[in-house]
């Protein structure tokens, strides 16, 4: 069984609070894998770890096999884990096309290139037009990214992380704020990503969860509560307590 | 709508010139021949807007406030003041050994400057400056302290054109380099790099998860901003022939800030028309009323910032967007 | 002994022009760089009462820190209040112009000299202890001081107005919402700010001196404080401004040579080690 | 202000017209000053500009039969790049004759080339560094140097039972040259340095090295620091710690008792003992008329060495263009201005042939109340002193 991102026995302790405690997360490469968790579970604090924005106390991050435990985020994603955020991080007065070329840009490393204008560089443009068409978002591509509706802003999010041709890919709450319809539309842009793509969500949508999901880890408290497929899951007794709330009002 | 329908053009306009910017490079050639008695002002000009430009590359185009950007232009006048001081007059030699030495403080200092917030980079940025101040003065047998540094003699441009008293020589010079600096940085501003540095400015946090290294990049354009600082504190230098502790104070720092917010940061044409909008007024008003012209000038900032950001200013900007509108992709 | 001494006392004083700034710029977050201008103000209240009114040195003072707290509502009032939602740079902009204005007002109406000043018999000389020599209005100075950092720090965080006024800067629809009166803590708040520059204005005059360049010359002072204190905390002001004072006055007895470079070095030093300043609660922006 | 200068515009004009007789007063002469009128040093550009006017206004506006126009340029004072664009502007754009004013050394550096090359006489009217004169054959200087106020100073110490002096100079050029000129000097003449101490440009607090002092004693301070809010703060501070009362005295060059400041020092400056060239209290009638004129027309100021410096830049060049007949050509200007001599308020002047620069009776003075008024009351005098920094 090859492993596309694993951790090790991975603590993070601010000062005294163990935000993170021994979790040892296995992701299957081509995996859809979950990963779930109460409010204040140290779901954010786990994918801080993982995408380098905080250093681990102890233990270990493995991408493909290789421990990336020290490197810094940007070198993470150049080793192919990209991630897309809770809440936007766009770049508002940028369009959708400047913003999505930068991002190839970066991922070609063209980003250090100064002489040629943006628009000379067609390989990198052609790819950026390409995802676009992919994420059907052409139409808008010279919209300015503060003028669109917060769907197609959170398209945006996932074709950033897509330009970086991720072998890992971290979807955080990808459809957090969007609309049902537009979710259902989300996800099946997601669904259809090529499957040597891994992906690991973090969501609170169960049903979707439980839909996408071939895998599921449980996060308590800051460490791994269980893991299994979903089947497992669903009849966890120990989930059911955790979740019994939350899982009702879903 | 399939890629095929898709228009490219925005990404690669700016390779090519606007006629407005066209226009606006004529104004430099009508100003000698319509002001040939205030050349010494539009060459100061000319400098003050490299200046200017070297901070919008830094502020405008990656978001880090300094207070102390006069430290590189110090740094490069003094360079070539020594040099000029010292024998070696040649005034293109000049400007690159200066350009040289301040990139290289420039990039030093960026390893102090990229850490902590805005309030927290402005000090220290403030901080460094202030102790070259300080140093430079204490060096008074190098740098003449606050008598100024003495003795610089440069020679002509390319062997042939003194720098004499009607300035004719300075002016091409200076328009001259700038224009080169501008045109440079124009390309730059419309390159990936440029593009990745307004990515850094709109949104630091999302860089690194592109894979861009922010810190990398940050320190290149400081390491740059500080290289256009040193060779227009050389031209002032060079085209002055003196050199004074003033190059490093405070208060250029400040009033340079103040151009480049006047003219509207992170837009080249910005940098060039607050240049032209400040001194012209500072030269006006203390001509006119050389005791209280700072009133005047201060009631003009006021009245700006209050009553006419959308007016001036957004006709400034307008003007700029026209020009950038190349980089528009 | 003396040293150190009169190092807090140096740091005494930045505290006392710089705190009003830790008010306006700390607790309203508005990049007030016209605080020296309010400070000269102060400055030539204070002087014109001493000198042309007769008015003794105790009582100036305070007439100082109201006049210009007045002056403050006036500007909060029709100027200010505008910028409140602009952001910092514009700030910038405006304040300096402020400052520019009051500079060049400030040489038409007292020309550009050094306004005199003398001190009440009983603030002059010194208390001489074994080792120790104190100056009589240096000790005043640290009184005053400690008495105002400690009655800020009260208000702020122990009062109901404090709370409000912290409410209202974090977020003011939510204030508002809240039934806070947001303009009027501001301008109360900008008053407070203002008065407190006039004060330190006031009492600065004595070791600073008092010319129109005031609002520049030490403008990087004021700054500095803030910076390094971590904006808008006042313990944060204090004690900044002390160990700036310490190390200033102690680098200069001791290594005369690096005296200017000292304050600097040492800000630098402390703000690469604490980004945030001090005590900072939160970034400046 | 500008109502002011349009005004005396006004009047210039119809003393010209009053004057087409004369067959001299074919053009107006121009004389444009470069000062600092705006800034830290604006108090500078004041005096001076008050000087010149004043002159020009007991002499009707003109000079050798030539009506007098007066330009004045601002250059804040700090920032030579400006001293030079106003002088070159004031050469090139408005063709003045000659060049005055320089408030500080840096702008009378920056413009000294302009004047070589434009061979027009330059009249240095207060920049003290003694280099000064040397950087162009075109420069007079009416105002003094800096050894040429140190010096005196330095002997009258070491006569007068002064042994051990503490200097305290501000760590800049100005002030490494006073401490220099102090030394040799006071050296020289038997007296010994126990303490030297260069402190910040920008200082606000003295008490560390007030301290200092206390702990060496020596019998004075000798103390050089940019006039302003700094000599203030040093002498407050000196007040404070009782070091008068511990039997140090202060010995100073005369800026820092200038009569603009001693009101602003107050008593804490009684008693300090300085050498320079001109006290407003000094007596003789030239400058009984020439306070009481100043007074009568600038009623809110007091006269002291800068207004004076402009004062006799401007009698310098009238009397020098009644030797050369109006002419104010660079070469025959200067040549007729070597050797020149005349009574200023402060005493007899001249100007010293090799040098071009000024020789002058220097006082040594102590401060004083007289009256209602602090003032600098002189006690001893070195005639026809030399500048010192140029043998």
């Amino acid at each position: 069984m090859t492993y596309a991102l694993q951790t090790t026995s991975l603590v993070k302790k601010f000062g005294g609070f163990v935000a993170t405690s021994k979790v040892s997360l296995n992701v299957e490469a081509g995996a859809r894998h979950a990963l779930i968790g109460p409010n204040g579970a140290g779901k954010t604090t786990l994918i801080n770890l993982l995408t380098g924005f905080l250093e681990p106390t102890s233990g270990e991050v493995i991408l493909n096999g290789d421990k990336v435990t020290h490197l810094a985020q940007h070198q993470r994603v150049k080793r192919g884990l990209a991630r897309t955020f809770q809440i936007n991080r766009l770049f508002a007065d940028l369009t959708v096309l400047e913003s999505v070329v930068m991002a190839v840009n970066e991922r070609l490393g063209l980003g250090a290139r100064f002489w040629q204008s943006v628009g000379s560089h067609t390989a990198a443009v052609d790819e950026a037009v390409e995802l676009l068409e992919r994420l059907r978002l052409l139409d808008v591509a010279h919209e300015t990214t503060r003028n669109l509706a917060y769907g197609k802003q959170r398209l945006i999010e996932i074709a950033l992380a897509l330009a970086a041709k991720p072998s890992v890919l971290l979807l955080d709450e990808p459809a957090a704020g969007v609309p049902t319809i537009e979710s259902r539309e989300l996800f099946e842009t997601i669904a259809g990503l090529p499957r040597e793509v891994t992906i690991l969500l973090i969501e609170h949508d169960m049903d979707l969860v439980f839909r996408f999901a071939d895998r599921i880890s449980v996060l308590v408290g800051g460490a791994v509560l269980t893991e299994g497929t979903p089947e497992v899951i669903a009849h966890d007794p120990k989930v059911k307590e955790v979740y019994l709330g939350e899982a009702i009002c879903d | 709508m399939n890629k095929s329908m898709i228009d490219l053009t925005p990404l690669t306009r700016a390779t090519r010139w606007h006629p407005a910017e066209l226009a606006f490079w004529l104004l430099p050639v009508a100003g000698y021949f319509l002001l040939q008695d205030n050349l010494v002002l539009l060459t100061q000009i000319a400098i003050t807007a490299l200046f200017c430009l070297s901070l919008d590359l830094i502020l405008g185009f990656a978001g880090i406030v300094s207070l102390g950007h006069t430290a590189f232009f110090g740094i490069g006048a003094y360079a070539a003041g020594l040099m000029a001081a010292h024998g070696h007059g040649d005034p293109l030699l000049g400007l690159l050994v200066a350009g040289i030495c301040a990139g290289i403080a420039g990039f030093i200092s960026s390893l102090l400057v990229l850490r902590g917030a805005d309030l927290t980079r402005l000090m220290v940025t403030l901080g460094v400056a202030m102790m070259l101040y300080e140093l430079a003065n204490k060096l008074t047998p190098i740098t003449g302290g606050v008598d100024g540094l003495q003795g610089m003699e440069i020679q002509p441009l390319f062997g042939s054109f003194a720098f004499d008293m009607f300035g004719k020589t300075a002016y091409w010079y200076a328009v001259g380099v700038l224009f080169v600096m501008f045109v440079i940085a124009r390309r730059l501003v419309h390159s990936p790099f440029g593009l990745s540095l307004k990515g850094i400015r709109q949104n630091v946090g999302r860089m690194p998860a592109i894979g861009a290294p922010v810190n990398a990049r940050l320190a290149a354009v400081y390491t740059l901003g500080a290289l256009y600082a040193g060779i227009a504190g050389a031209l002032l230098a060079q085209t002055t022939q003196f050199v004074a502790l003033d190059v490093l104070s405070f208060n250029r720092s400040a009033e340079l800030l103040l151009i480049l917010v006047l003219g509207g940061s992170g837009c080249l044409y910005g940098a060039l028309i607050g240049t032209i909008v400040f001194m012209t007024a500072h030269h006006f008003l203390s001509d006119m009323n050389p005791e209280y012209w700072q009133f005047w000038l201060g009631l003009l900032l006021v009245l700006i910032v209050l009553f006419a950001r959308d007016g001036v200013m957004g006709g400034v900007r307008r003007l700029g967007a026209l020009g950038k509108g190349g980089a528009k992709a | 002994m003396t040293v150190i001494f009169d190092g807090i006392a140096s740091g005494m004083l930045l505290f006392l022009i710089s705190v009003g700034l830790s008010v306006t710029l700390g607790l309203m977050n508005f990049v007030n760089l016209a605080h020296g201008a309010f400070a000269m103000f102060g400055g030539f209240v204070a002087v014109t009462l001493l000198n042309r009114a007769g008015i003794p040195f105790l009582a100036a003072l305070p007439l100082a820190a109201i006049g210009t707290a007045l002056l403050g509502v006036l500007f909060e009032r029709t100027l200010y209040r505008r910028l409140y939602a602009a952001t910092h740079l514009d700030q910038v902009l405006f304040s300096i112009g402020l400052v520019f204005m009051s500079i060049a007002g400030a040489h038409y109406l007292f020309g550009p000299q050094q306004q005199p000043l003398t001190l009440p018999g009983f603030l002059q000389g010194q208390i001489n202890l074994p080792g120790l020599d104190m100056g009589v209005y240096r000790l005043f100075l640290i009184v005053l001081g400690l008495a105002i950092a400690f009655g800020l720090q009260k208000m702020v965080s122990g009062t109901r107005f404090g709370a409000q006024l912290r409410a209202s800067v974090d977020n003011p629809r939510t204030a508002r919402g809240m039934g806070i009166n947001v303009d009027r803590i501001f301008t109360l708040t900008f008053a407070l700010g203002t008065g407190l520059a006039g004060l330190g204005g006031a009492l600065g005059v004595e070791m600073l001196g008092l010319d129109p360049g005031f609002p520049v010359k030490y403008i990087v002072y004021f700054l500095i404080v803030v910076a390094v204190g971590g904006s808008g905390n006042i313990t944060g002001s204090l004690i900044a401004a002390l160990i700036l004072g310490v190390f200033d006055v102690a680098g200069k007895y001791y290594v005369p040579q690096a005296g200017a470079f000292v304050i600097y070095a040492v800000m630098v030093a402390m703000l690469i080690f604490r980004p945030q300043g001090l005590f900072g609660r939160k970034a400046a922006r | 202000m500008t109502q002011t200068r349009r005004l005396s515009g006004l009047f210039v004009a119809l003393a010209a017209a009053g004057m087409a007789f004369s067959a001299l007063a074919a053009d107006p002469l121009k004389i444009g000053f470069v000062l600092p009128m705006s800034g830290p040093f604006a108090a500078y550009g004041k005096q001076i500009e008050h000087g010149a006017r004043l002159y020009l206004k007991e002499h009707n506006d003109t000079i050798a039969g030539r009506k007098v126009e007066i330009l004045v340029k601002d250059d804040t004072g700090v920032a030579p790049e400006i001293s030079k664009r106003a002088a070159q502007e004031l050469l090139v754009k408005d063709k003045v004759d000659i060049l005055a004013g320089f408030g500080l050394t840096p702008s009378a550096f920056a413009v000294a080339p302009l004047a070589t090359e434009a061979k027009k006489p330059m009249v240095v009217m207060n920049a003290a560094t003694s280099a000064v004169t040397t950087k162009s054959n075109f420069i007079i200087r009416t105002s003094h140097t800096l050894p040429q106020v140190t010096a005196p100073i330095a002997s009258w110490a070491a006569k007068n039972k002064i042994k051990k002096v503490f200097t305290l100079v501000a760590d800049y050029g100005p002030g490494h040259d006073s401490e220099a000129q102090f030394k040799k000097t006071f050296t020289a003449a038997g007296g010994e340095i126990v303490g030297e101490v260069r402190t910040p440009v920008k200082n606000p607090d003295f008490a560390p090295f007030l301290q200092k002092i206390k702990d060496v004693k020596p019998d004075a301070v000798f103390l050089f620091v940019p006039p302003g809010e700094q000599t203030i703060a040093f002498m407050k501070g000196f007040a404070e710690r009782d070091l008068a009362k511990a039997g140090i005295r202060i010995i100073a060059t005369g800026d820092l008792t200038d009569e603009d400041l001693l009101d602003a020092v107050g008593d804490n400056a009684l008693g300090i003992t300085t050498s320079f060239h001109y006290a407003d209290a000094h007596k003789s009638p030239e400058n009984q008329a020439y306070t009481d004129a100043y007074a009568k027309a600038y009623p809110k100021d007091r006269p002291n060495f800068m207004s004076v410096g402009g004062y006799d830049g401007m009698q310098l060049i009238a009397k020098t263009l009644e030797k050369t007949k109006g002419d104010a050509s660079g070469e025959k200007f200067i040549e007729a201005a070597k050797g020149m001599s005349w009574n200023s308020p402060r005493g007899p002047v001249s100007i010293d042939p090799v040098t071009r620069d000024i020789v002058q009776t220097i006082y040594i003075r102590k401060v004083t109340r007289v009256g209602s008024k602090l003032q600098n009351v002189e006690f001893d005098q070195v005639p026809a002193f030399k500048d010192p920094g140029k043998q």
